[in-house]
């Protein structure tokens, strides 16, 4: 089991013909994603094929609707331009895509402002933007994150960060922690999916058994998802959180990694996690060992 | 992207709200003659990104165009917090009756552009908001409507009693609105928004802050960057496409990836050692930017180490390999370098970095140390 | 019993010092409606007073936010020149006022798209714009539909027109009909409430034992009503429409009359009415006996 | 409000659509002398707000200035559909390898503007709706949102196969639509918006129609309305804030109430008679516009009788009757009054008549019977 993603995925790669769409249509292809649909407008009619992927090749459509129509996609993967991103979120909502992933970075933060109600009022989940996904190891990879660092097992990953949760699911894998769930929620100041909302599908998936949270200094989403992991959550949580050395008011890579004035601080993280009962590693190293602690050895692997 | 005050008063004054005259100038002459065409008390101003440039005496009064110039003397060539004045705004003194403040940010909690205004003026605004909280008032704009008139009458008769005023300050709140939008802009401020006696509303200070993914869009606002308001460093990693902030300590960083790069800085300090910086050199790197890296990092006299850390996903860590390789040929290092790499490709990237008499580790955790390790050996040799 | 308004109507209303505003104020005092508070930006503070109306002064504010927070208003009535329509029913919107009647005529249809949506993401209901209001006979009044020529009675009245509704409300009055409500819902292109709004709560109304629906050309809500009323409505409905000798393409007045193609006939919607079981008066002197031969005789003035 | 086609075109030229290039003309000699200015064939079109000028004769190509002054001088002045032509665009003609429709109304089932393409270009959107509505493209599009560069690319693929013309589409839609939102439009369409044999895209043909409630907001757009293109006794009724639409009967009306009118008319038909007017005093009419109204009535010779018919709510009756009086006094009528007041003040109002020798029925049905008895009377005698 897993959210979000599963083994009934159809995915939709908008910019399936661009550099960084193309190279991962071939890493999703061949990590057995069903990846059923590409979109680049002008390039209707023609397809997306990688011999060595093993899969048939992928139909190209002009639009999204067009391809929702066609092929009953029902998760999409954007790797589209910045400035393109927006457009690209809601015309995916528009069609009806229930769940949208967005992989670009440096999409503009008023943007977000408009494409954020408009994914709520169609109702579909926004993942990102600039997040690098999510991969449910061993069934399903929508993004990119690399798939020979994951291995399946009981352990739920959410994350705002990309390589820190390449790190961390590397030092779990290594350590025999298997994962249902990794999921890269992205770290732009405005994004679609936050803390909360992932906490609340892991403790919901009767296959997940612990999870594991990596946030980082800005904004309040860490101390809010804190809250309600001490009120709505029986699983067991292990935290960390990166940006302790940040110096206040500048913004550390992530758009939304800032501290403003006394808010965002890693201390205040840290402290509002401890306090609901989720134990923060001081290394990432630490982490695995805390969740050893808090997990019988029989459920590290079992997927 | 900061812009400066002379700056964004002209994206204010184009949007239509009433900002006090004033001119730019880049010498005291210019000031002079300013001050001297305008026939009024006028205010020199210190064009820096930097808070408190008042305290730091780079905003003066002068009541006579010579007194212009001698203060233009003073500002232009000060340094105020590490920034030289390279220009000074030269504007007409304000009556000021009272003063208020209006601004807009965009709020990640509420996602939305919110409007904030008080009617405790000049002063700053996130000091008004920890000591006198009710006197601020907030509106979060739902962005697919836009400011409402009757949103900005609300704030309007939240600043002032009289209908005259609200309706001035609505009418600036919405100016300043569209202004924010069309410029797509983090932050828009007049602070103070002043009245005059004659109850007429004046802007006096104003500050924009450009969303740095908006400025291809906006190649306009683009050119506005003053590259002289910049560290250096910060100027050459921007033109590299890197993200470099410059630190106090003495080991060199490069990371791939934001919150890599911060928890790397973390165990460094974890460790013992100080970052000497933050640097992210990004998901597609190629040996071009491993080499800029290096390139900005020794130019930091501070830095005793260098540490890389790659976690290659899209990072090839041959490509980082390379750029070391080809970095080192060119110009010699002249402190010890510690490379971490992990991930795609490494095994080629270990053969390119051992033709080149470097090793590599794979750990994280040991390779921060090893790093530290070296600047303590040095520091105690 | 009515529907919309009732004895617990507490009524603002926006633009009280203005000539239309302060006119009709009076005669809803007049009429026992509890006007609770104005709204006049740069009056806020001053108190409207009517000796002649026997109630007392009603305060004024600046801002429908702080009319609606002192007073508790849960109805608010608009009259404002039209091209400040828009805003003043998007403020009582968000003020969270539940029930908005907006009298003004002439505002334009695009700002009408806007306020549409506003106006249901705030869960509330516009009635309007361009429309008489409504009148609970010998309860409350909110509008301008003259009181003296209702009398309380079992009959609901939903109409596009204004004077037109007068005249029939006058002919039921005349003949013993007394009413429940009536209802001007207006005769622009896009207004807030529809027939259907008003059939289904005629429907859901104790007191209501019949209802008599007044249309006119353009459009076809007429014929979703018709539809609705054949499907949904126990009550025996009668109907009229106006508009039988207006040339296509030429708008009759109302924003909303006009005849595109062959959209929006007088004939189209009475042959629509007729076909789901609603007998449409010739004249609107037959509304009054197509209606007596559908109701019992002990019904037609019991309140 | 309608505009000209050359207005139109005016308004989508600044809002970037590619037109194709042409001129106004009041006289044949200016139309030679553009004609002559492009040195290409042109095409000479009336400016009239009537459809079907093509079938009248009022679009002609002509391939020299010769040709163009000949085909002007026959159509300036011409008449269509009872209106005089007062001008002729001269447009290059354009080399036409495809039609598309393109237009933006606003729809009143889904309460938002409703985009409409389609590749059968040329003809009346109505006729491919009901002959080949599958040929038609509708977006309605959430005003909250404007309309998105999706969905415009969306209509630019229903259109065109490619790419560049898709595109190019896309981009004439989001202009257009940006003119129609700016211009407070109930209409704006571009047929036909033509694909030229090197695959470039220009509108060749559009028009415009403004809602009236918004020209308060746009004087500009006021300021194009023609009255030379509109009957005078519509005009003369607009000046005096009244609502007229003259038909071809003898019974002339006046009534408060558009709802009421319409209903008043009908009867007048239900009982034989012929209307020869719609027409409303509006709400809160005052003498003037009733002294208005009978002027506008009795300037049409078809008048047999005039009937007023008026539901005192927010009208006073005593001030219709006041009105009445007055303007039978200033011009006395040559044809019979028969009058229905009832309402507010209906006491005075009767008085107020009777004053003048004229009387009044309170009972709308019996009013309007004795109305078109007048008229089978005047027949009959």
């Amino acid at each position: 089991m897993s959210i979000f993603i599963d083994a009934n995925t159809r995915l939709m790669v908008q910019g399936i013909t661009g550099r960084d769409g193309s190279f991962h249509t071939r890493q999703m292809l061949v990590y057995g994603t069903a990846v059923v649909a590409g979109v680049t407008p002008g390039k209707g009619g023609q397809t997306f094929g990688d011999a060595a992927a093993g899969a048939p090749p992928v139909p190209i459509f002009n639009t999204v609707a067009d391809a929702a129509e066609a092929t009953g996609a029902n998760v999409t993967v954007i790797y589209v331009p910045p400035l393109f991103a927006a457009d690209a979120i809601m015309e995916a909502a528009a069609a009806g895509i229930p769940l949208i992933v967005c992989i670009t970075e440096g999409v503009p933060v008023l943007d977000m402002t408009r494409v954020y109600p408009f994914v709520q009022d169609h109702g579909a989940r926004l993942i990102g933007p600039n997040c690098p996904g999510l991969i449910s190891p061993g069934v399903c990879k929508v993004g990119i994150i690399p798939g020979r660092i994951c291995i399946p097992g009981p352990v739920g990953l959410v994350s705002r960060s990309g390589t820190l949760t390449y790190e961390l699911v590397d030092q779990l894998t290594r350590a025999g922690f298997g994962q249902t769930t990794c999921v890269g929620i992205g770290g732009d100041p405005i994004n679609g999916t936050n803390f909360i909302d992932c906490l609340s599908a892991f403790e919901a998936d009767p296959a997940t058994t612990a999870v594991v949270m990596i946030g980082e200094i800005g904004g309040t989403d860490e101390q809010d998802a804190a809250r309600y992991v001490s009120m709505h959550m029986s699983k067991p949580v292990v935290g960390f959180i990166a940006g302790r050395t940040a110096p206040p008011g500048r913004r550390m890579g992530h758009a939304g990694a800032i501290i403003s004035g006394a808010t965002g601080t890693a201390a205040e993280k840290v402290h509002a996690l401890v306090e609901s009962g989720i134990p923060v590693g001081d290394r990432p190293v630490d982490v695995v060992s805390l969740l050893r602690d808090r997990m019988p050895a029989a459920q590290r692997s079992a997927g | 992207m900061n812009i400066h005050e002379y700056q964004a008063k002209d994206i204010l004054r184009r949007a239509g709200v009433p900002v006090q005259p004033g001119e730019v100038a880049e010498t005291a002459a210019a000031a002079e003659a300013i001050a001297a065409r305008y026939g009024t008390a006028v205010v020199i101003k210190a064009q820096v990104h930097a808070g408190g440039r008042g305290k730091a005496g780079g905003v003066k009064l002068a009541k006579t165009p010579a007194e212009a110039r001698a203060h233009a003397e003073r500002i232009l060539g000060m340094s105020i917090k590490g920034l030289v004045v390279q220009r000074v705004l030269v504007a007409q003194a304000a009556e000021i009756a009272s003063e208020s403040y209006v601004g807009i940010i965009v709020d990640r909690v509420s996602k939305r552009p919110v409007v904030m205004v008080s009617p405790a003026g000049g002063i700053d605004i996130e000091e008004v908001a920890a000591t006198t909280p009710e006197r601020i008032k907030r509106v979060a704009v739902d962005p697919r409507y836009g400011l409402q008139p009757f949103e900005a009458m609300q704030c309007g008769f939240f600043l002032y009693r009289d209908l005259h005023r609200a309706r001035a300050a609505a009418r600036i709140l919405r100016q300043l609105y569209e202004a924010f939008m069309e410029s797509g802009a983090s932050l828009a401020e007049i602070n103070p928004l002043v009245s005059t006696p004659a109850n007429e509303l004046v802007a006096v200070d104003a500050k924009i802050s450009i969303d740095d993914n908006e400025l291809d869009r906006h190649p306009d606002l683009a050119a506005l960057r003053d590259e002289t308001a910049e560290a250096p460093s910060e100027t050459d990693a921007r033109k590299a496409n890197l993200t470099f902030i410059k630190l106090e300590g003495n080991v060199g960083c490069v990371v791939n990836g934001a919150g890599l790069a911060m928890a790397t800085m973390d165990l460094v300090k974890y460790y013992g050692g100080e970052p000497a910086n933050f640097l992210d050199i990004g998901g597609s790197s190629n040996p071009e930017k491993v080499i800029n890296a290096l390139r900005i990092i020794t130019s930091d006299p501070q830095v005793r180490v260098i540490l890389f850390n790659i976690f290659g996903g899209i990072t090839r860590t041959d490509d980082v390999a390379n750029g070391i390789v080809t970095a080192i040929r060119q110009h010699p290092l002249r402190v010890p370098l510690v490379i971490r790499l992990t991930g795609t490709n490494e095994h080629e990237a270990v053969r390119i970095l051992a033709s080149a008499g470097l090793s590599a580790m794979t750990d994280m955790d040991e390779a921060v140390r090893a790093a530290v390790a070296q600047v303590g050996a040095e520091t105690a040799a």
